[in-house]
């Protein structure tokens, strides 16, 4: 992968993977945020991800100069909304590569988004006897959805098994998806085993079967360049918040001629084009699957996100990650312990690590390390059903993004040998 | 390493004792009332079971599950407390709990009818940990009220 | 109705029922812009209302200062984000006088809020012949909802129908209102007539025949003091965005046995108690309605718009609403060739005009305002059923908030005058 | 009033004339292809009707709705425009008025082909009513391409 300048690149002593850290930085008001009196040291960035002043500024700009409602109005201040609120649109369309802004669809978040998908296009499109196949390590919104359809329609869920080193058992995964499988449903990036998922081979098979793919981005998006149309998937689901945007905001890339057959899920302004007290008739994509007053202020936050993103450029965003992710697996080793999930080679996974101690339970951990200023996550990940085929109830998280540093997983390392010695002493 | 000191309110020695070797964890044969709760956010999970004698006061007691120091340790603290109580007695109790935790109030008399219990009473500092002290009350609320039940 | 005293208040010239217009425009950054060489006046806020730098603020500060996930982490930042959160639901609850905040949960939009309620309660309580009862001035949001759950299930969806004086006729409604009937939905307040529903009373009729009552609150909340217990509804739905808060997010109240009893609609993360790969088991009140991560910065926002509200009196800002309402009402007297809609009498309605021309089209009369930096919105007002019943396909619609004052209406008029006569003179 | 002077870019002579008098809006009996279109947002409505002769050329139209000044004039000038062009005629002037909503270069002799609805280029400078202007030729290429495929 070649990575293109931007101002925030630089060549760096380990090896000229990482970004530009200090400058980064400088764009993140939390990041100089003290906590219990140490700098904020922020490792938990795949439940969501800081802001930067850039992302912030642009809501503040919407609310305190042009402020209005869109689509509908002739006034100057709801002109100028609808033209930058549209406009985020098409940014999120060229960031993922969607060949249309009409596949870009807001939503809430992923789970909407998935939801979406379930009731729209799963009720009309999976019947008794029919399957869903998905994997064993997926988040809970991409799980219970998919549950519920087939609870409605007398369906069947599939797991395709995760092995030991974190990787999803492709060979079972041929064998689950057969004739009646009308859906493959798989997270890109897993966000407890960091593993990176060949969901593009997914796609290959769920076709060759006449089933769908929907891919869950959620992780990967924020991380990574993807491509929709070089992934050839049929649904991307996707949250601003982890990807320096801001929360109350998500996307469902759909196929085209796929969401133009669709039947719109939500009803009310916006996504009608004529109402009579008989019926209604639903407007054009994306507005159909667009119900009411839209979250204009975040959505337009969203373009200002891909823009920072896009400066930065997703394949040095990725190099970045990656060169966190196998510095800090490198690091784990020297802890006695500790346990690391997912795949040993860190080719194979992005930045994130998730672990567990012999005896300090992970809630602990974390207490430990807040105390210490530092952020990470401990839970089930809504993963529980992966979490717990590990035979523990919880895990301990710590998740980097671009404003990371070498420094900061030291200081996560020592906390974690501080900690660990802080129970074994009591 | 100074940094940690101030978890020391947290996790006193006798709450590690107690999360490192739960008291009456075997699981009852026959219980009265077995109650399971969880906290959804976080995963933990606590199993209590209650045995009464024919004067529906709390014979036996296990309290199993998994999670943090402090959800463990304050289910094994509430085995030692609920011996020979009746459904008003647990009540009581689970109201002084909650109490503690939430900053009331609470007289020398009462705190050392909670005997270890007041271990816990560090948690008051940590509001989000406020819940994990009290997932196991919770599971006795609900066994008291289940206790009140059966006997109508 | 008295009036609490805040710093907002004060006498004035026009008796004493108006805000500190003066004081209030302070805080409002986006008063102060130019629209074509010309001071804003807004009056587009039954569209949207513009947002005080207190709310926006509270944006700024949640992303600046202490941004995380939610409900799920141990560490400071998600547990400082966790309380501002659920305190701003506890505010949303007091706001509305809800018995507790169990009952108050987020959605995206007033639009959301009817949806969950069609697919929750509906799907499940709804049946064939049976019927659902709504007004024919209803929104679109509170009409397509119905027309597709009566469609999925074989009901009916009646209207009660509106009046010359741009009021629903009650007589009619008691008929209409029968055994069969499962629901009552009706706007509180019209967002194009004006026209304030007795919604009190169709709650007691509803209830006397075992129905429950939905009202849309959207233009409502944010104008007068509503009080869900007072008035006796099952559910209420509004939008923050109208109300000095952030676009994409809305309440949906509803009894709490009531909800207890409903089914989930969305599926994800933060909505369950347990997953296995089996199935599912639900959370508790209000988070068995809310999928995946929540519009926090938006919920905290909201809380600081009910602050802000609270501060003026809610009592006053209906006396000022009315006021102006009543004296753009009387101005209009004054015009030739323009037709006001809805109610004559000013004691019956809220702060908003809708009206319409002999001959200009509301759209280009629209245009001619925004050249003098005046906002009024045009069109079918996502009310194309009663629109059209008024022989018209658009109308134009004037509506005031708290920050507009009786020079503004005055400006309006002298700009509606000039705009008739500029396409009269060509 | 001065403020209102900006507005005749816009509204010019030509366009409020055919507004207030539009142009073929009788309906017409058996016609070829009969098409509506609306603009969700604002409401606007268009129908346009075309009868063509056996040479597949336009020999009828008609053009009525409900809607702005310049959703309206655009349609009634649009029927001035259509006589004798066949499918890919219409199509030509379709994309010729495109561009021009879309302010890209239109040669003397393209804008003397548009003839009156040169007059509807100042719409240009008020973006928000390209919508407006176009309504009425996105029924003409709808038309177009029915057109089209019943000569095959
Ligand atoms: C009466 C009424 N109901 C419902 C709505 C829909 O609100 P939203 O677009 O925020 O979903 C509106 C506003 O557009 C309204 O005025
Ligand atoms: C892989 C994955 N899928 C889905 C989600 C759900 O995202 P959200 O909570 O924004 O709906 C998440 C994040 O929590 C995730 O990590």
């Amino acid at each position: 992968m070649t990575h293109a300048r931007s101002k925030y690149s630089r060549g760096t002593p380990s090896g000229g993977t990482l970004l530009d850290t200090a400058r980064i930085r400088a764009d993140f008001p939390i990041l100089n945020r003290q906590v219990n009196g140490r700098t904020l040291i922020y490792l938990d960035n795949a439940a969501t991800s800081q802001k930067p002043r850039h992302v912030i500024q642009s809501i503040v700009d919407y609310y305190e100069r042009y402020n209005a409602n869109v689509h509908r109005g002739v006034h100057t201040l709801s002109v100028e909304a609808t033209d930058v609120y549209e406009e985020a649109r098409r940014k999120v369309a060229r960031f993922i590569n969607a060949p249309s802004e009409k596949s870009v669809i807001w939503t809430r978040n992923t789970s909407e988004a998935i939801n979406l998908i379930a009731y729209s296009w799963g009720d009309a499109n999976v019947g008794e006897g029919d399957n869903i196949v998905t994997t064993a390590m997926e988040h809970h919104s991409d799980i219970v959805p998919w549950q519920q359809l087939a609870r409605r329609k007398g369906a069947q869920v599939r797991y395709i098994p995760v092995g030991r080193q974190g990787a999803l058992d492709m060979a079972v995964a041929r064998n689950l998806i057969d004739r009646r499988t009308k859906l493959v449903a798989a997270m890109h990036a897993s966000n407890v085993l960091g593993t990176i998922n060949p969901v593009g081979e997914l796609a290959l098979i769920a076709h060759a079967v006449g089933a769908l793919m929907l891919v869950d981005g959620a992780q990967s998006v924020p991380s990574m360049p993807v491509d929709v149309q070089a992934l050839g998937c049929d649904f991307l689901a996707f949250s601003a918040h982890k990807m320096c945007g801001p929360t109350g905001i998500g996307v469902l890339y759909g196929r085209e001629d796929v969401m133009e057959r669709m039947q719109p899920w939500m009803f009310g302004g916006d996504m009608i084009s004529e109402v009579t007290y008989e019926g209604a008739k639903w407007n054009d994509l994306p507005y159909k699957f667009e119900a009411g007053t839209p979250n204009i202020a975040d959505a337009i936050a969203t373009g200002a996100a891909v823009d920072y993103l896009d400066e930065l450029g997703m394949g040095n965003v990725w190099a970045h990650e990656q060169a966190l992710g196998a510095y800090a697996l490198e690091r784990f080793k020297e802890l006695e312990e500790f346990h690391v999930m997912g795949p040993r080679d860190p080719g194979l996974r992005g930045g994130l690590v998730s672990f567990f101690h012999d005896t300090v339970h992970p809630h602990d951990l974390g207490q430990a390390l807040d105390r210490m200023g530092i952020a990470i996550r401990t839970g089930h990940h809504c993963a529980m059903p992966l979490v717990r085929g590990h035979g523990i109830a919880a895990a301990a998280r710590a998740s980097f993004y671009i404003y990371n540093t070498e420094a900061e997983i030291d200081a996560l390392i020592d906390g974690l040998k501080d900690a660990a010695g802080y129970f074994a002493r009591k | 390493m100074q940094s940690l000191e101030g978890l020391d309110e947290l996790y006193e020695q006798i709450v590690l004792d107690h999360y490192r070797n739960p008291r009456h964890s075997d699981l009852l044969t026959s219980p009265a009332v077995d109650i399971e709760v969880n906290n959804p956010f976080c995963g933990d999970e606590i199993r209590l079971q209650l045995k009464t004698g024919d004067d529906g006061r709390v014979s036996a007691v296990s309290v199993a599950g998994r999670g943090c120091a402090i959800s463990q340790s304050s289910g094994s603290l509430l085995t030692e407390l609920v011996h020979g109580k009746d459904a008003a007695g647990l009540h009581g109790t689970v109201t002084l709990v909650r109490r503690l935790m939430k900053g009331d109030p609470v007289s020398e008399a009462e705190m050392d009818a909670l005997g270890d219990l007041s271990a816990l009473s560090g948690v008051r500092k940590f509001p989000v940990r406020i819940k994990c002290a009290l997932l196991a009350w919770s599971a006795l609320e609900e066994a008291a009220e289940k206790l009140e039940q059966g006997a109508k």
